[in-house]
């Protein structure tokens, strides 16, 4: 008979009241399998001490192992949930290094990719939200809408949830022809769709009163833990990679980055992130509106250079992946294969600034702000 | 023997089995849910006697209210699965023949005595009767029971919000 | 043998002894408590089987009824006594923890 | 006091409000696709189980140097002089003998990368989906079309070849250093001649 | 806005011989090399000082420069003797906009490097991170311990150029 | 289909045999034990959703496995997490059976080769009823594994045991 | 009324009660609770857009059946910590409880299990038993998530008793009875004479009740569903912080009964509350057996009624089930306190005033 | 003739006994392979760590205690509100005072915060380094 133990990590501070009660790694509210550990008083939590991990899948290890476009696939299955993205992020990353310019097209092409991709992961994010706070309906109907964007992509590159379909230096397919239009369909059903969402849920007073003024991050604590994107934005911030670190051709789109207001309670708290969010769905909406009217002609696959093969050297891009900064530090040392890819993982640092948030706060509340900041294992865990 | 007395029998079996586990078992929540059984025996008893609503206000008050507080109180108090119930071995005994000696007199005299057997028939619409006589003769006393629960109130709050 | 009141009696009786068999043997303050209510209990049966069986009417039962009442308010107050008498002990009871566990 | 009213006003609109939605939906149509009875139409570039059309490859291994996760599993053998392995739809000669070609579909992540470099188009991903099995082992798909006994042969053929050659070589060496003089001419390479036809 | 150059001068100013030197050679990226030991200082001058201020760490990355001698054992495998194990620090100011890249160089048979958890929280798990894959020690950690890998995983960190894997974890097999 | 439907279709007297209903009712209501991984997870939840809809199977997520059927390991098994997914495929009362879905679970995918922290293969450490091919498997695949798994109970006998306790094959 | 015809037929009370007993059971909690979990999940299904059970016989009618026949052939885990007599015993209990309520309950002026004079305050009386019931399955569990669970139900069942017996308290001032018989036998006829209209008051009086009445409708209505744990309140369950409560630990049969417990107190209590507002088992419109004559038709469409109101809550309960997201727990009792007894204390004055005009 | 009550108590004999025979049928088909694993408590997974019946800190528990106080008062009041009406005015007024009284004394415990459940103040996670390292600056500045 084979042993298994689990060994767990004891703090040597508890005191006997306290109970620890595990929250995962098979929780159905986790999204995925993160395990906390909630050190309780009765229902208060004393202390959140997050183990992670469980999905760790050697992201890194392999990447020395690939070759640059092989490393493709695996960027995908990091932040399963914006797959498009993350290859994005690699793309623009390994054409810095590489000094290549990709034609228009692809540009406009990666953009729209990105954002339909951006409006998927929020979906998620938004209806795994309402079914934390208890709401089911509303998950249901995101993963509805969702579906939407996944007969898009897969139509597309025949993939629905990864896609090694951003290269380095181009596209693996060209649009489908049929691509413009139902994008077009799918923006004008999905508006009202928002509408109902936010009768629904975001409106709702119970949701609110479960949301609003629960778990707020202050700005400081947030730019120091690092957190980026929907989050850091709900704290009140206007910090938008593509503003404010410019990459690929946003700055060709008229778009706003919305921020936490405050609206229903404290700036920066669940409510805001989760309302950034929905905000952000419309944004991304507006980006894809324009890009698809300016779309220019071409090809996409002329750039993709034949035999990858970076100059040593190194190179640390980021991009606004739909949970905020996605950096790629890739140093190569002049052969086939990276010599080390590590991924700066948003969800990976927000995940950090969690157990501060969730002190003094109550059980279900944790699962609130679990779901408020969005997190992927995946990406966590690598 | 009719059904009522094989009734009354098994609801005073009940009540007096769970309640002798009450004080003797060892694990103290199991104590309090003997008590929901002494407790459910005992209302059982009261409609067998004619008090129906007493009986339902036994159930509301003791078994929906008085012994879950008891439980939480458990809970709140105790590291439950060390007994820790200080059945001190100096006392079971002093105290099971005191107590059975008590039990004795007690009982000889209830057996001897030759009770005034008033009336027999259950009474009827006990209720109304009750609110009549609370409102009438009792009504001081009604009164006096809302400040005294006023009181148990704003002192068990204000106590445990200490 | 027909019940009558007799058997309320001692079945009270018992149930007073009992409780009273528990209050004098138990030190936590929880079990006094259950005690207590037993003793409740029996003196209820009482009342009521005397306004069955006598003649005062429903008096009895009325005051079972405040008995009842009384104990609730008992309850919640002795348990918010025991609570406090816990938060500002807490420790008081720990060289009796520990072990038994089935 | 206002806000007590208010949000009491609040709670009660809002939840009437959510459930005038979903009593709506109550009568929209599902979107359910009811698949085993109802199979979706998949879309043409729908990258499912692949699929190697074996008349065409050319065991160039393009594919499973391609593959990130090295679920393809090459092995060819070199044909022998006089065997023609007929050409490819695109024109392309064949000269090996592909004894193995399996993937893992156990291991495979449906990427498409091998796709691309083939030369001759001949491995491509199809739309099945339904192929899951009990035992893991049959995930395995084994493309080759020689029968085991085929392939046996084929190596058998190779080696003796290949002995052949040794020998021949060894002659040659030997009469090179025989006559250094003349200049041998080589042994003919396998390449130039394909011009059978097809065992098949 | 400040270029490295400029900061890499105003540092060495202040730290002198901390400040190793500035790296423009390498394509595409510039960086700073300090010194492993005064790192946390140095971080907390440059959070710091007015017209810095680096408030957010970007990234914190370990890497196994593998520069040390390889040599083979029996079965094939490789072990690196001598050489450095490496952190580079992606930092940046998101009120002056600037970023700047910093790295750190650490012998590998005693790694360590001094913890900037004090300036940037954020560094924590990065820094966790850096020691479960590469055995690097943050000093002044407040809880080092692995963090993705199990914490009773004993065979090494994994992502060192010459780790090998075990033959069996906990009874399962590791290898496929 | 279902016995009933089956019963219903052919308009046979219905002389339901004890095992066949049995079968029928363990294949009909298999509750999944709600829990995702990875990826896979993602697909698995697509799967629930309204546009495949897992309950039309009769399939509806229990969060505790003392009340659920079926376990579906959805994505990629580390050495940390195959613990834990012993411990609940051990902890699901008898009858109970595996969907291994996606080619992490059924042998590690991707990883099978670098990855020094993925278990290759959930097998090694649960018994695993059906392997769904995939990565990830669409939802219909996975709704075909479960088809799958509804075949081999419908052949299952009550009175041969199903399984006892397992050791992974790992030694 | 069925008992006497029975004991008439049968000659012996014991048997004809028993048999008056089985009856709501196999009459009525059993079928019910199969086409209420059916119907959750088919409700459920088309407010989200998808179709629910499809594939046990016509549109999954026969899903429930095939969940419980596999029930039955779960295994039953007692797991070590357990406090194992406490373990088996909970679900006895908590299914006795929510049964007994049914003995009180009126499905038709035939078909009454008890006529007890005192049926809404015993139906409150014996939720103790459920709440008991439950706080033993959590502790028994010895499991973190039972544990909090059962506390948590505990806490949220007996407070939401207070303006459950307020507002009770009202409909006894108003109509001066406690049976449940009587009280739909009061409100005979027309809807009009259903208590949420003023019940057979007339004139000013009515009118003025009936905004007090349509309120006191709405705070009962609220308070029983946190009494059931449905969704806003259903926290001693949710799924996504405590696993699935109390009955985390059990499984096999032992689970189906807390499973029907909970279906049968959702009837229950909208059962309850339609017998108190909404005239019970009484023909809003007058009985189609009256006008015909037919006398025997009249409890068959009494039943009729009752069902379709009790059907009618439970589906409210659904659809908000489906709506809403959940309280936390403190805001569950914050929302007792601050709005539920205060706005029945108010109730329960205004009406003893208006009562007295 | 079996009274009222009589036929409740059947009632529940009769739940009792289909609990019983339905568990017990189940009993005859259901496996049973209990082995050690599969009885260990269910947590997520993960091995408990202690046991939950600890020392259990409930503070907010103490809310279902001045339930218990309500729930007797409505239950007195129940005689009084089937029988108030034959005494007219008055005997309104004497249920109405003793409500009162009551709500008295919950709109004391409202006020005293009591009805909350009793929370510590949520503190925002705020930057303790921030200071450190302003006392670092001055250090540094001192220094230099
Ligand atoms: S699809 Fe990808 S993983 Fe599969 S065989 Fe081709 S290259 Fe390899
Ligand atoms: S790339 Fe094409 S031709 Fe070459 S081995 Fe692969 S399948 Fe055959
Ligand atoms: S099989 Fe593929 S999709 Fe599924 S978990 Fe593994 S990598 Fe992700």
């Amino acid at each position: 008979m084979t042993q298994y133990s689990i060994q767990n990590t004891k703090d040597s501070k508890l005191k006997t009241e306290e109970m620890v009660l595990n929250m995962g790694p098979q929780h159905p509210s986790t999204h995925g399998v993160l395990r906390l550990e909630l050190v309780l008083d009765g229902e208060i939590i004393k202390d959140v001490i997050p183990h992670i991990g469980y999905l760790h899948r050697c992201f890194e290890k392999h990447c020395e192992a690939m070759t640059y476009p092989q490393v493709i696939p695996y960027t995908d299955r990091m932040d399963y949930l914006a797959s498009m993205y993350n290859e994005f992020g690699y793309a623009v990353a390994m054409e810095r290094l590489l000094k290549i310019e990709v034609p228009e097209r692809v540009d406009y092409i990666r953009v729209i990719m990105g954002e339909l991709q951006r409006i998927a992961s929020h979906l998620v994010a938004i209806g795994t939200y309402g079914a934390d706070i208890g709401a089911f309906t509303p998950f249901l109907f995101c993963f509805r809408d969702r579906e939407r964007i996944l007969h898009l992509f897969e139509i597309t590159c025949g993939a629905r949830l990864l896609y090694n379909y951003i290269w380095i230096g181009g596209l693996s397919h060209d649009l489908h022809p049929d691509f413009i239009r139902l994008t077009k369909e799918f923006i004008k059903d999905f508006r009202p769709n928002v509408k109902e969402l936010n009768e629904l849920l975001s409106y709702n007073r119970i949701f609110i009163e479960r949301t609003a003024n629960v778990g707020v991050l202050p700005l400081e604590t947030a730019i120091n833990y690092g957190v980026s994107g929907p989050n850091l934005r709900g704290s009140g911030m206007k910090w938008d990679l593509r503003k404010d670190d410019p990459y690929s051709i946003y700055h060709k789109f008229d778009y706003d980055i919305p921020v936490g207001k405050g609206e229903k309670g404290k700036v920066g708290d669940c409510w805001d992130r989760y309302y950034v969010r929905v905000l952000e769905m419309e944004e991304s909406l507006k980006i894809i509106e324009q890009a698809i009217e300016q779309i220019p002609e071409g090809d996409v696959t002329s750039a993709i250079p034949k035999r990858i093969k970076p100059p040593e050297g190194q190179i640390y891009t980021r991009v606004e992946n739909p949970r905020g900064e996605l950096g790629y530090f890739i140093i190569s040392d002049g052969s086939l294969n990276p010599a080390r890819v590590k991924v700066r993982a948003p969800s990976f640092v927000t995940m950090q600034v969690f157990g501060e948030l969730c002190k003094g706060w109550m059980v279900a509340d944790v699962v609130a702000i679990l779901g408020s900041v969005d997190i992927v294992l995946g990406e966590i865990d690598r | 023997m009719n059904v009522y007395d094989l009734i009354f029998y098994l609801f005073a079996a009940l009540t007096l089995l769970s309640a002798f586990f009450v004080v003797t078992t060892r694990n103290i929540v199991r104590a309090a849910f003997f008590l929901l059984f002494t407790f459910f025996g005992v209302a059982g008893i009261y409609v067998l006697l004619g008090a129906d609503f007493v009986a339902i206000v036994q159930l509301i008050v003791y078994v929906g209210g008085i012994l879950i507080l008891l439980i939480f109180g458990v809970m709140i108090t105790n590291k439950i699965t060390s007994v820790d119930i200080k059945a001190g071995t100096i006392q079971t005994l002093p105290a099971a023949i005191g107590v059975g000696l008590f039990t004795g007199i007690i009982g000889a005299v209830i057996l001897n005595t030759d009770w005034f057997i008033a009336n027999s028939e259950m009474p009827e619409s006990t209720l109304s009767t009750l609110g009549k006589m609370l409102l009438n003769e009792y009504v001081l006393v009604f009164e006096l029971l809302g400040i005294l629960l006023l009181v148990a109130l704003i002192g068990a709050a204000s106590m445990a919000r200490k | 043998m027909e019940v009558t009141l007799t058997h309320f009696l001692i079945v009270s009786t018992l149930l007073f002894s009992l409780g009273i068999y528990g209050i004098v043997t138990r030190k936590n303050a929880i079990m006094v408590l259950m005690g207590i209510e037993l003793i409740l209990n029996a003196s209820n049966i009482n009342f009521i089987a005397f306004s069955r069986f006598g003649n005062f009417g429903l008096q009895g039962q009325l005051f079972a009824l405040f008995v009842i009442v009384l104990a609730a308010a008992e309850a919640a107050i002795a348990l918010a006594i025991v609570l406090n008498v816990y938060k500002t002990f807490v420790n008081v009871n720990v060289d009796e923890i520990d072990e038994l566990r089935d | 006091m206002r806000d007590y009213i208010y949000n009491f006003w609040q709670g009660l609109y809002t939840i009437l409000v959510g459930m005038k939605v979903t009593f709506r939906h109550l009568f929209i149509p599902a979107v359910t696709i009811q698949y085993p009875s109802v199979k979706p139409q998949m879309p043409e570039r729908e990258r499912n189980r692949l699929y190697v059309n074996m008349d065409d490859c050319i065991g160039c291994d393009q594919c499973a140097r391609a593959c990130p996760v090295n679920c393809i599993e090459i092995e060819t053998v070199k044909s022998i002089p006089g065997e023609d392995l007929g050409t490819t739809s695109n024109g392309k000669k064949k000269a090996l003998w592909v004894t193995t070609f399996n993937i893992d579909f156990a291991k495979c992540c449906y990427c498409q990368l091998c796709v691309f470099p083939c030369p001759t188009e001949c491995i491509y991903m199809t739309d099945t989906y339904e192929f899951s099995e009990f035992q893991r082992e049959n995930l395995v798909y084994d493309f080759v079309t020689l029968t085991p006994e085929e392939r046996i042969q084929k190596k058998k053929n190779f080696e003796e070849m290949q002995a052949k050659k040794e020998a021949e070589k060894i002659a040659a060496a030997k009469k090179a250093d025989e006559d250094k003089a003349a200049q041998a001419n080589k042994p003919a390479e396998t390449k130039s001649d394909n011009k059978e036809e097809n065992k098949q | 806005m400040k270029t490295a150059e400029e900061i890499f001068n105003q540092l060495k100013e202040k730290f002198g011989s901390s400040i190793i030197e500035l790296r423009t050679d390498k394509p595409v990226e510039s960086f700073i090399v300090i010194n492993p030991l005064e790192i946390d200082k140095i971080c907390s001058f440059l959070h710091d000082e007015n017209d810095l201020l680096f408030d957010s760490l970007m990234n914190l990355s370990g890497v196994d420069d593998a520069n040390g001698t390889k040599e083979k054992d029996e079965k094939g495998l490789e072990t690196i003797k001598g050489g450095t194990l490496s952190v580079y620090y992606h930092i940046e100011s998101t009120k002056l906009k600037h970023k700047l890249t910093l790295k750190t160089s650490t012998p590998r048979e005693k790694p360590e490097v001094v913890s900037v958890t004090e300036v940037w929280k954020g560094a924590d798990w990065h820094e966790r991170e850096a020691y479960d894959m590469y055995g690097i020690v943050f000093l002044n950690h407040p809880d080092l311990r692995r963090i993705l890998m199990p914490y009773d995983w004993e065979f090494g960190y994994p992502l060192r150029k010459d780790y090998k894997n075990p033959e069996f974890y906990q009874g399962m097999k590791v290898p496929y | 289909m279902g016995l009933l439907d089956q019963e219903f279709t052919e308009g046979n007297i219905v002389i339901a045999k004890t095992e066949d209903l049995f079968n029928w009712a363990r294949l009909s209501s298999l509750w999944q034990v709600g829990f995702g991984l990875a990826c896979c997870a993602i697909e698995m939840m697509a799967t629930s959703a309204s546009h495949y809809d897992f309950d039309r199977f009769g399939v509806i997520p229990r969060p505790s496995p003392r009340q659920s059927d079926v376990i579906i390991i959805s994505g990629t098994v580390t050495f940390k997490m195959a613990i834990r997914i012993k411990r609940l495929y051990e902890q699901m009362p008898d009858p109970k059976y595996v969907i291994s879905m996606g080619s992490c679970s059924n042998c590690g995918g991707p990883y099978w080769e670098h990855g020094y922290h993925v278990l290759k293969g959930v097998d090694r450490v649960i018994p695993v009823d059906v392997y769904v091919p995939g990565c990830p498997p669409r939802p219909e695949a996975l709704l075909e594994g479960l088809l799958k798994l509804q075949e081999k109970i419908r052949n299952e006998s009550i009175v041969k045991p199903i399984r006892s306790g397992f050791v992974g094959k790992t030694a | 009324m069925m008992y006497d015809w029975l004991y008439n037929l049968t000659g012996s009370e014991i048997l004809a009660m028993f048999i008056v007993s089985l009856l709501p059971l196999f009459v009525f909690i059993l079928p019910f609770a199969l086409a209420a979990v059916l119907a959750e999940r088919k409700v459920s299904a088309h407010m989200q857009d998808r179709l629910g059970p499809m594939r046990t016989g016509y549109h999954g009618i026969l899903q429930t059946i095939a969940d419980i026949i596999k029930l039955l052939q779960k295994e039953d885990l007692v797991p070590h910590a357990t406090d194992k007599a406490l373990f088996n015993f909970a679900p006895l209990l908590v299914f006795m409880g929510s049964y007994a309520a049914f003995a009180a309950i009126p499905f038709s002026g035939f078909f009454i299990g008890s006529k007890i004079d005192l049926g809404i305050i015993f139906i409150v009386g014996v939720t103790g038993l459920v709440v008991a019931g439950i706080l033993m399955a959590g502790w028994a569990s010895n499991n973190k998530y039972s544990l909090l669970g059962a506390m948590r139900a505990a806490a949220q069942i007996i407070s939401y008793e207070i303006p459950t017996l307020l507002i009770i308290l009202t409909v006894i001032m108003l109509t001066g009875t406690l049976s449940l018989y009587d009280l739909s036998e009061m409100q005979t006829a027309y809807f009009w004479n259903w208590l949420i209209l003023g019940g057979p008051a007339v004139g000013l009086q009515k009118i003025l009740l009936i905004p007090l009445m349509i309120l006191g409708f709405l705070i009962i209505y609220t308070s029983t569903l946190a009494e059931v744990n449905r969704t806003p309140f259903d926290i001693p369950e949710a799924e996504s912080e405590l696993v699935s409560g109390y009955h985390t630990e059990y499984s096999g049969m032992k689970f189906a009964m807390f499973f029907l417990a909970e279906y049968a107190n959702m009837f229950a209590v909208s059962a309850i509350v339609s017998v108190i507002f909404f005239g019970g088992y009484q023909s809003p419109f007058g009985y189609l057996g009256n006008t015909l004559g037919w006398t025997w038709l009249v409890p068959i469409e009494q039943f009729f009624w009752f069902t379709a109101k009790g059907l009618f809550g439970v589906f409210v309960q659904m659809w908000l089930r489906w709506t809403l997201p959940r309280f936390r727990v403190d805001q569950l009792m914050a929302f007792c306190w601050k709005y539920l007894i205060p706005f029945s204390f108010v109730i329960l004055l205004l009406v003893g005033l208006i009562t007295l005009m | 003739m079996l009274t009222e009550f009589g036929k409740i108590f059947v009632f529940i004999l009769t739940a009792a006994l289909f609990v019983v025979v339905a568990i017990y049928v189940a009993r005859l088909l259901r496996p049973k392979r209990p082995t050690f694993e599969k009885l260990t408590t269910y947590e997520c997974g993960e091995n408990p760590e202690g046991s939950p019946w600890v020392k259990f800190n409930i503070r907010f528990y103490v809310v279902a205690l001045i339930f218990l106080i309500f729930d007797v008062e409505v239950v007195l009041l129940i005689p009084w509100a089937l029988v108030y009406k034959e005494i007219g005015i008055v005997g309104y007024l004497i249920g109405a005072i003793f409500l009162i009284l009551l709500g008295v004394g919950m709109a004391y415990e409202w006020r005293k915060g009591d009805l909350e459940w009793a929370r510590p103040k949520i503190k925002e996670p705020t930057l303790d380094i921030i200071k450190s390292t302003e006392t670092q600056k001055e250090e540094l500045k001192t220094a230099s």
